[in-house]
């Protein structure tokens, strides 16, 4: 069983018909995803590869019952998408897309009840190899396993999901919490459920510079029975553009990689040096 | 999108926020002729860079002369690289009490924060680390807004006395916030003068997410970084030697820190985002390789929406127009159409991040 | 506070609403004249009463002339005791379709519900009566207001050809719901026509409590009711012989009801609310006692935040005019002393609401 | 003890330095009701009736450690008061102004988490004799038992409480819901407490005319293990301005006091015909 999702996932896709959503929703498929509905407003009584849309996900509920979305919608729309599938009970809400409006993104969090947990927006999406796969992580990447990862990134997920299966270090769940500035789950969201996942044996972080969300999750890495091994990337990348002073003033950190590893490290958290060193740490903890 | 201080001022007195009367010039003798209506005048100058007063791009002047003069010794500067085109010519307001009001995204707790402080001013960022509890903060929900007793609460910190009018700055300011989807609104200082309050400076940050029901336009610079934007990636030029493309910003951040991990130097961050064609490959390169000082290049793909074959057919048209040695690391989508179409180009392949990096660093160096 | 037809239907219209043009006339004449420039148009009688059409107070009519005389004759109507003084002269749109969407107020969740049908018109009631499937609802929260998902689903279930405007109405009458504070909008029917959509005839309700930050101003009939309201005071006549005057809406209508169990007839509801001083309670009688066919007047007050003095001495300095004879139960906030006042003007006292129903009943029915 | 509040109760009174916030602040102390502190923006610093004045709830609660709040502020500030009274942490918040738009109320009970309990606005507030007063109820009029009172009146509550007392029938707790259209604790909500509370041994239940809130606690009523007995004014009470076919279609039943007596007859709760009748049915209940 994989953290969030699994074999008995019923996934609905919002946004199916688009170009996107419509490939995604074949490769889902071809993954094994339990897909039972699309949604499309206008386009309700069609299908895509033989998965029945309709109008409004309230219909899609009537009919196929399912307990997670996933948003292909364009960002304009992309926050009332949020909202009518929490409205309608989603369990799990997947949001894949890039360039939603930040104030957008603060209302959906601040409307979001507890039953209805939001991954993203601007994620990669969730997988669980060999069960289900919601989002946009190629298919072949992945290998079944015990490693539970979490990271911010899109891409860098990818390579070091590939990483991983290559040197034969299955995964239970991958999951990418996605990079906007206010997301829905957080690393420690994430990182609690891989603690309480009996299939997850170690945990790799991957974090970026900006913001502190590295560090907001030290404090429950320290009660994890389970090692946890993180990598941060940007380093070498130009420092940000500075936010007025407000960006300096709200948090004590300035969102520098080097301030996030020293912060980790300090903490006694595993800090890989490169994506290699990541596999060498892990084979360390896990031999 | 970052607003200039003329131009966030505008907004900020359309919602109600009182500021200075002022006048937006391009040459000393517009500001000599402010300055004659206006009385004693501030000159400022008008460039997205901090520190402008430190670097000596602010001037207060009390005749036309004096403004006149000034206004032509900044209108010749450079401030942070950055050329002075505009200035502010404002009416001098002289302050008793500056006090600091920001507004911003709390990523952690997903909502906006409203900062203050009695002790504004230029010296604002070591009050918030030396005096930390001169700093009050306070969160709004979003839903809602920022409530009535939440402007008063955090007036009241500031100056009992004027609490009534600072609440009401406040409460203005939180609505530019949200009506203009910012990122950050920031009033330093918001200063106490004998004519009232005024914000005496203005910053203000539009999400680029939400520029398409803003209209707010940015002003062409013509840099790389703008054309880059303009076909939906993201560049940023550095000091270093090698050329860099990468799909997604988290794994093109990866590549510059194995670059760095292998002794190589980045020439630039380039992402060309998820889903990037040859059309976008080709302006990619074109930017990228505009650049002089350029020994090698690298480029990056794991494709998931991004399709290797389209990212290997741009590379092979734009390959007449590179001097310099590619390596390029392709996985994912139509990997193998994609190796099969630079095969026979002489480029070199690499298999993983780490190996491209490590590649690259070889061919830069075998270069000079 | 209830808005007529057509200032409903300028606010809407105000708020991108489609209605029809239209004229507001006081004369035939002036109904000729909108009808020549208009064509065929509909005559409408402006009166706060449902039941118009099947009144005979709306009549279509297809030129100049029988405007003119339909004017001439809804003018000189009552419509449930309501004499007919303005009309809407509006252009005829026929209806293929008539569609009902409604906003109130939800007491149970305490929120806005938005009910909507594909029957609309004016069998609506019994629709909602016979066929509830045929109603759909759909509630709203009130930080957030109407999502686009909830008016497009809304509109889906409507009429799936027009559902984008109708999505569009439904989202500007929730808008005029929040922003002119509502307890109802009510579109019915909204028309589809073949020159589109149109709301054919608009209710509008303003919640009395919001009327100090809303500027609609409500039209003066010089009515007891409204001479009452103006000073704070709840006023509804009735046909019964009892004037009553007692302070809190609940404890008023426990009068009514004790009125009624000893067998008499309220000639008013009165409600003084909490704290009423001297001057009002005059005020109050004052009213009620207008009332020619008045044989009795009970007050009833249990003093909380009201002073039972206070009410005292309103009553007497209004006794010489006072021709019938008065009960009057006080009890509460400085009960003797109000005792005391009036212990020498002979007014029947009782100590409880039973007491005194029973005794105004029977000074009532003495007095016949 | 009572419900809601108890000897141990600390109270704040917003809107303290009002001439009706003055007075009725002296009334509960007078009562014996544990007032901590006042607030009224400017007049911190200042003290009414002993009583220390600050001039945020915030300060308030730093200061004096309030756990209740009772809303005495003019209808257009008292939305805002509520709220800055639920972000404080009060767990009961009582609101008596009169006259608060009705949207601002539908914001403010959107808004509430349920560890902030609101009673009214719009209420004459609660009284658990002998022990804690919060609202505007005379003093005079309670006498301590067990019999629980909820009503949406005013003045007639303090009618029916003053009857009670005089024959004998002490009160363990009596609580004013208010009257407007859209209020923060339901009857229901209210019926719940009186039935755990091991001090309540029959329950009064004041209704009028308007809305459904009687009709919506018939099912809780059904499932108690406690007697009670329903009083409906509004019988011969004018019927309702309409509001327009909108009113009539929210909700099944039309408001009218025969309706909900019906209702309430049909479900077998006892409704009584007049104040005396409900001292009748409670000694009946109660021998």
């Amino acid at each position: 069983m994989g953290i969030l999702i699994n074999k008995d996932t019923r996934l609905l896709v919002q946004g199916i018909t688009g170009s996107v959503g419509s490939f995604q929703a074949k490769q889902m498929k071809d993954f094994g995803t339990g897909i039972v509905a699309g949604v499309t407003p206008g386009k309700g009584g069609s299908e895509v590869h033989g998965i029945p849309v309709f109008d409004s996900v309230k219909e899609a509920v009537d009919e196929a019952d399912p307990n997670a979305s996933v948003i292909f919608v364009p960002p304009q729309f992309a926050a009332d998408a949020i909202f009518e599938a929490a409205d309608s009970g989603m369990e799990l809400i997947v949001c894949i897309t890039e360039g939603i409006p930040v104030h957008d993104m603060m209302r959906v969090c601040a409307y979001l009840k507890p039953q209805s947990r939001l991954l993203g927006a601007n994620c990669p999406g969730i997988t669980a190899p060999g069960e289900s796969k919601i989002g946009i992580m190629p298919n072949s990447i992945h290998l079944p396993g015990n490693i539970g990862l979490v990271s911010r990134s899109g891409t860098l997920t990818y390579e070091i999901v590939d990483l991983l299966s290559k040197n034969g270090l299955g995964q239970s769940t991958s999951v990418g919490i996605g990079g906007d500035p206010v997301t829905g789950m957080s690393f420690a969201d994430i990182l609690e459920l891989f603690e309480e996942d009996p299939k997850t044996h170690a945990v790799v972080l991957v974090g970026e510079i900006g913001g502190t969300a590295e560090e907001d999750s030290i404090e429950f890495i320290r009660g994890m029975s389970k090692p946890v091994i993180s990598y941060i990337v940007g380093v070498s990348a130009p420092p940000g553009k500075t936010m007025g002073h407000a960006g300096a003033i709200v948090s004590a950190g300035s969102g520098s990689a080097l301030e996030k590893i020293a912060a980790l490290e300090n903490a006694g958290v595993t800090v890989a040096k490169s994506p290699a060193d990541i596999v060498k740490r892990l084979n360390y903890f896990l031999r | 999108m970052k607003l200039y201080e003329y131009a966030a001022k505008e907004i900020f007195s359309g919602a109600g926020i009182p500021v200075p009367r002022g006048n937006i010039v391009t040459s000393a003798d517009e500001a000599g002729e402010t300055a004659k209506k206006m009385g004693a005048v501030v000159i400022k100058a008008q460039v997205m860079a901090g520190g402008r007063g430190k670097a000596g791009g602010i001037a207060k002047s009390s005749n036309p002369e004096e403004a006149s003069r000034n206004a032509q010794r900044i209108l010749g500067m450079s401030i942070k690289g950055l050329p002075v085109r505009k200035l502010l010519v404002e009416e001098y307001k002289k302050p008793q009490i500056e006090m600091y009001i920001g507004i911003t995204i709390d990523r952690k707790s997903r909502c906006p924060i409203i900062m203050a402080s009695s002790e504004g001013g230029i010296d604002i960022e070591e009050t918030a680390r030396e005096k930390p509890q001169k700093i009050v903060r306070m969160h709004v929900n979003p839903l809602t807004g920022i409530h009535s007793y939440q402007a008063r609460t955090l007036a009241y910190s500031l100056d009992k006395k004027n609490a009534s009018a600072i609440a009401d700055v406040i409460t203005k300011l939180y609505r530019v916030f949200t009506e203009y989807d910012c990122t950050l609104v920031e009033i330093n200082p918001l200063a106490l003068t004998t004519d009232g309050i005024f914000a005496l400076d203005a910053k203000m940050v539009i999400d680029d997410n939400a520029l398409f029901r803003q209209d707010a336009k940015e002003e062409e610079t013509g840099s790389l970084e703008e054309l880059a934007k303009k076909r939906g990636m993201s560049y940023v030029g550095l000091d270093g030697d090698i050329g860099c493309i990468v799909n997604g910003a988290g794994l093109a951040m990866a590549t510059l820190d194995m670059i760095a991990f292998y002794g190589g130097h980045a020439a630039n961050f380039m992402d060309v985002r998820a889903g990037a064609d040859a059309e976008q490959v080709k302006t990619a390169l074109g930017i990228v390789s505009s650049n002089r000082n350029l020994k090698a290049i690298i480029i990056n793909i794991f494709g998931g929406i991004t399709r290797c074959d389209e990212v290997a057919r741009g590379v092979v048209e734009m390959i007449p127009e590179i001097k310099v040695p590619i390596v390029i690391r392709l996985t994912g989508t139509n990997e193998s159409e994609g190796r099969i179409m630079l095969g026979k180009h002489g480029i070199t392949m690499a298999s993983s991040t780490e190996e491209a990096a490590r590649k690259v660093v070889e061919l830069g160096h075998t270069d000079k």
